[in-house]
């Protein structure tokens, strides 16, 4: 990896004012304006200090287990027939995604600015899973908010999070209110530590979240080198509001020969499908109503992957053509997960569903040495019990 | 007396009538708020109530009708917009501020657009040309050098937070309340609005005293609203109730 | 790690007969020693086959995810004070549990051994779920046996193993019975590849699965010499039929200053409690009735170590006083899960309850500088229900 | 004819009036299996009648008291006691011997000790010095080699497995059978016994024809108890239904 300065650089984080581009920003509050700036403050000096980043990548390497590995997915690729498919197994790590990055370097963060309290919220629950383990490790309260429609489908998480000690409070809707309720909680204790699980919301947190997550692409830099002796062709990965597929990509922005495809769920894809607008905090593309007053999209078998906006650097990122979108329907998260169940002995939940399956349609007539890496960011149990409703019967 | 009204709750007729009644009761300024679903500064009364006007596909463009109909009514009141970035945005800014303008109000209150947002800047420009106000606020975490940022920026008046948190969450702690006025009376000679956890007319006299020179009720009037949608008297009933809040004030 | 002979090194497999000391050997039906023969003889060469350890190697690293790290838990030890409370953290394994090591080594055995299905046996399911996996990542079929009491309450690991295209057969009984039904399978088919899921039964199978799970002791050597400079001063862990606890420990077999502790279910005692004889294919210490017709002991949380029987190689070592016996209660299991969950974010199964109980009980008031090491060898995906059911409540 | 039968099944008494009427009905060797439940060899029809005999404790001594009412009421009959080395290593081995031979048994066979089990070897030396036989099995698996050395150890007669796999659970292919005894023939001059499979009169005959000096019926008798547990008559209709296994042997 050059270490030199690269011109026009778009590994970057956010500019001056927190956009990237014409994207991101802060939208918030003037009672949030003293904590964005002490956050961003405080985030820029944890950064720079040694022994911070020593804790985290020492916390990262025992708590989390990272690195984690990549994998030669050898039978889909045969059953494929084309370019070699790669998995990043983030399901491997503590927690079973790779949200625990993110809310361990939160936690320490927020440890080192002094906060007492921590609060959330959370999509799929693994979020929620991952901050309250994080925060009983380090013995911090912690509050998370989720919207009930969410609740119901990922309960082994509550019940994870639950045990580890977390309080979790519950609002009606999905993720879009479960952030809008937990800033408003932030709002009412601007004294609190407000970890946010993906690259969303106001500047200074995608930097935050892009910053702890893009540890992925460094694994898999050197992972690749040391086992292919190069770099993969394309990099896949599914995104929510964008964590893992920022993480996934970053490293390898200023290498434009590696293609990087984002994966939304079709229903919420608003990367692909959205329009320009200025909510929860940021500018970036939302599926919306014309007049920007209502959020639009259905519902994805992905609840991790069901947002209806989109990482403000990824809306850049793809207005300037840096990386592709696509999307994965219901049908084909399904049949993704039956593959790599059966084929690689894998139990991927529904969100690396939809990389793969993008990966698979990608590898397919493809030339032999061609190299497509896929990350698998969630094993399967918090999906169990669906899976076991929809498609049981198939699997008899 | 400031009061909150969400534009066109319960609908846009009573809603109407309920703005000029208060009006006839007192009220100098009008905040009428555009409902959206991003209402993230705003407590549970308020938040249904932008849900009931969502239900019906109220949209800001309704609400500068409402806006147009109430300066017809009134040459007089002051008439705020108050709402969210988004659907500015998406209006998109020049046209808003066109029609705002059209609508003879006198400018406008954003609660999620900082002035470091480009899109605040944008919009405040172009306020600016039609000379209508964007209207900021301060609250008690806002800094002071922030704070000094901030008064180069005043217009109109300023508002001024109660506390921080949302709408309607908390009991307002009055030594608060007076620090903050002096606080920013030490940076502008604007008039200056306490807004936030007025819930009674006994409130809104304390805070008064405590040097503002004016307050903020919201809530209190949307909870109001909501709790007596079926009286047929409810026009009148705000009216009454907002007079209690003047003669305190007086 | 010196390299030289050690006189009269313990750290040996069994002996020619397949003993160790007086305990193992091969108690099986003359129709099954052609296969006994024939698999000692392949995992002789196997293990002198620098390939095949290599792919080995090479799928333990990127589909396990192997090593798993150790991790000191800090907040245990300061709220225990004495030693330094470290977890050996197999839950970080792919399938969660230390098993699909040994499921690995043994399906690419079967592989060299051109075998065309597997047949297993499982307790907890956590072997069945690791072994159907590893068999659908080779594409080899395979049929699994539990019995009905342990189905019950392992759900999860039934379900995925199912999804893997797994077979699974259900019989009366418990692991007991499992075994058993599944030692017929394999005679009534001597052609299938027998994986079985500890260190347990006729030889060679102790000695296969103890080479595999030696791994674990590997990596802790030079973890804890990396981290702490220092090896541990005792190691614990817990012992169904002993795969996890004699991969802990084999490494350190050689030095007797390391104290290795197993710790058993205390309703399934059979190295605390039970009585030698000769049952399920091999000479140890059972939990039985005096005249030998009978199993006894009662029912464990932990589904994984409530086994009847034990390892031979652990009867014997236990005998010369190489390592320590303990138990712990189904009270100890789920306390310590809660002390594990809210004290260091990490959902441990009941299994490795049992030896982070005992580390607990031997950490209090010892010197700062002296280092236990526990296995945390499952994750508690498979035990939610159970624990939501019986102590929900205690966590509101 | 050998006849395996599982000691005390259903009960005591009824067991001991099976035995005879078989005896009766020309059985020449008794096979009495000891209950257990590690019955791994056994297919379910067994293992049932084991499971029926553990809930009543018949135990390793009930089954030698069998044995040697058995013998007093028949100074010719073979009796073999057969099972699973758990019970008998828990006896312990010498004290089994020295019982064995009081009950005036010919010997045992014993499904799980291959003669690399040490058990094994110290229970063969026992038997040995009391001139009684442990039986050996052999399996269409057991190799060249193998059966060499068994050879060696053979004692009484040689049961030769006619499948590998348990009792009851597959058919029998009768070039297999014939293979299996011209093998073992090679090694040794002491009489063949085939075993498993054997469910009916006319597959005795068929096996019988391969060569081999004695047949073996286990399930089926057992299979016939558990079917007429009810039948007052059952150890009579037990003695006519092997009568008709042994007309076709003769
Ligand atoms: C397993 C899993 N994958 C992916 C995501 C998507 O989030 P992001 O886009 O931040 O990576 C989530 C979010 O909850 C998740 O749980
Ligand atoms: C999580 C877990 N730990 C421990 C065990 C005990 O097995 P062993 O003694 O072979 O390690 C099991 C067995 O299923 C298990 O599932």
């Amino acid at each position: 990896m050059s270490k030199e300065k690269i011109k026009n650089s778009i590994k970057t984080g956010s500019d001056r004012d927190g956009y990237f581009g014409e994207y991101g920003g802060i939208a918030a509050g003037e009672n949030l304006m003293a904590n964005l700036e002490e956050l961003k403050k405080a985030f820029e000096d944890a950064i720079k200090d040694k022994k911070f980043l020593d804790e985290f990548a020492y916390y990262c390497k025992h708590w989390i287990g990272r690195p984690s590995p990549i994998y030669f997915a050898e039978r889909l690729t045969k059953k494929i027939g084309g370019a070699k498919i790669y998995f990043k197994q983030e399901h491997l790590n503590h927690t079973g995604s790779h949200k625990p990055t993110n809310t361990l370097f939160q936690v320490l963060l927020a440890k080192r600015m002094g906060k007492k309290k921590i609060i959330c919220e959370s999509g799929a629950g693994q979020h929620w899973s991952a901050a309250a383990a994080t925060a009983a490790k380090f013995g911090i309260p912690i509050l998370g908010v989720m919207g009930k429609i969410d609740c119901a489908r990922v309960n082994q998480n509550l019940i994870k999070a639950k045990h580890y000690g977390g309080k979790l409070k519950v609002v009606e809707g999905s993720l879009r209110e479960a952030i809008t309720a937990a800033i408003k909680e932030w709002s009412n204790n601007p004294d609190y530590y407000y970890l946010i699980g993906s690259t969303c919301s106001s500047s200074p947190f995608v930097d935050i979240v892009r910053y702890a997550q893009s540890i992925i692409g460094k694994e898999m830099r050197e992972q690749f080198m040391e086992l292919e002796g190069k770099l993969p062709n394309e990099i896949v990965a599914c995104a929510g509001a964008g964590s893992n597929f920022t993480g996934s990509i970053f490293e390898f922005l200023d290498e434009p020969e590696i293609k990087k495809v984002v994966v939304e769920a079709e229903e919420t894809a608003a990367l692909t499908n959205g329009t320009k607008g200025i909510q929860q905090g940021m500018v970036t593309k939302f599926l919306q109503s014309d007049d920007g007053s209502k959020s639009l999209g259905g519902s994805s078998l992905g609840a991790g992957i069901m947002y209806y906006g989109i990482s403000p650097q990824l809306a850049h990122l793809n207005d300037i053509g840096a990386i592709e979108a696509s999307t994965a329907s219901d049908k084909e998260l399904l049949e993704t997960y039956k593959l790599v169940a059966q084929n690689e002995g894998i139990g991927i939940s529904f969100e690396p569903a939809a990389a793969i399956t993008e990966a698979l349609k990608r590898a397919k007539g493809k030339a032999k040495d061609y190299i497509i890496c896929a990350t698998a960011c969630g094993r399967v149990e918090k999906d169990l019990d669906v899976i076991e409703k929809l498609i049981g019967k198939d699997f008899e | 007396m400031i009061a909150y009204f969400v534009a066109c709750y319960p609908n846009f007729e009573q809603s109407l009538e309920i703005i000029k009644k208060s009006i006839d009761a007192g009220v100098s300024i009008c905040e009428i708020g555009f409902p959206t679903q991003e209402a993230s500064g705003e407590g549970i009364v308020i938040k249904n109530a932008h849900d009931h006007c969502l239900e019906r596909n109220i949209t800001l463009k309704d609400t500068l009708k409402l806006a147009r109909a109430v300066r017809d009514y009134n040459k007089d009141v002051g008439i705020i917009l108050m709402g969210y970035m988004s659907n500015i945005f998406r209006y998109p800014i020049d046209n808003f501020v066109k029609d705002l303008a059209a609508a003879d109000s006198d400018g406008c209150l954003i609660v999620d657009a900082p002035h470091e947002l480009k899109e605040e800047q944008q919009l405040r420009n172009a306020l600016n040309k039609e000379n209508l106000s964007l209207i900021k606020l301060v609250a008690p975490t806002t800094t002071e050098v922030r704070l000094k940022k901030l008064s180069k920026l005043f217009s109109g008046w300023v508002y001024s937070l109660n506390f921080s948190g949302i709408t309607g969450s908390k009991p307002v702690d009055l030594d608060e309340v007076k620090k903050m006025i002096k606080r920013i009376k030490n940076h502008t000679d604007l008039p200056i609005c306490s807004g936030f956890g007025i819930k009674s007319p006994e409130d809104a006299k304390k805070i008064a005293n405590a040097g503002c020179d004016g307050i903020i009720v919201g809530s209190s009037i949307v909870d109001f609203i909501t709790k007596n949608l079926d009286d047929t008297k409810l026009p009148e009933n705000i009216g009454k109730n907002i007079e209690n809040f003047v003669k305190e004030l007086r």
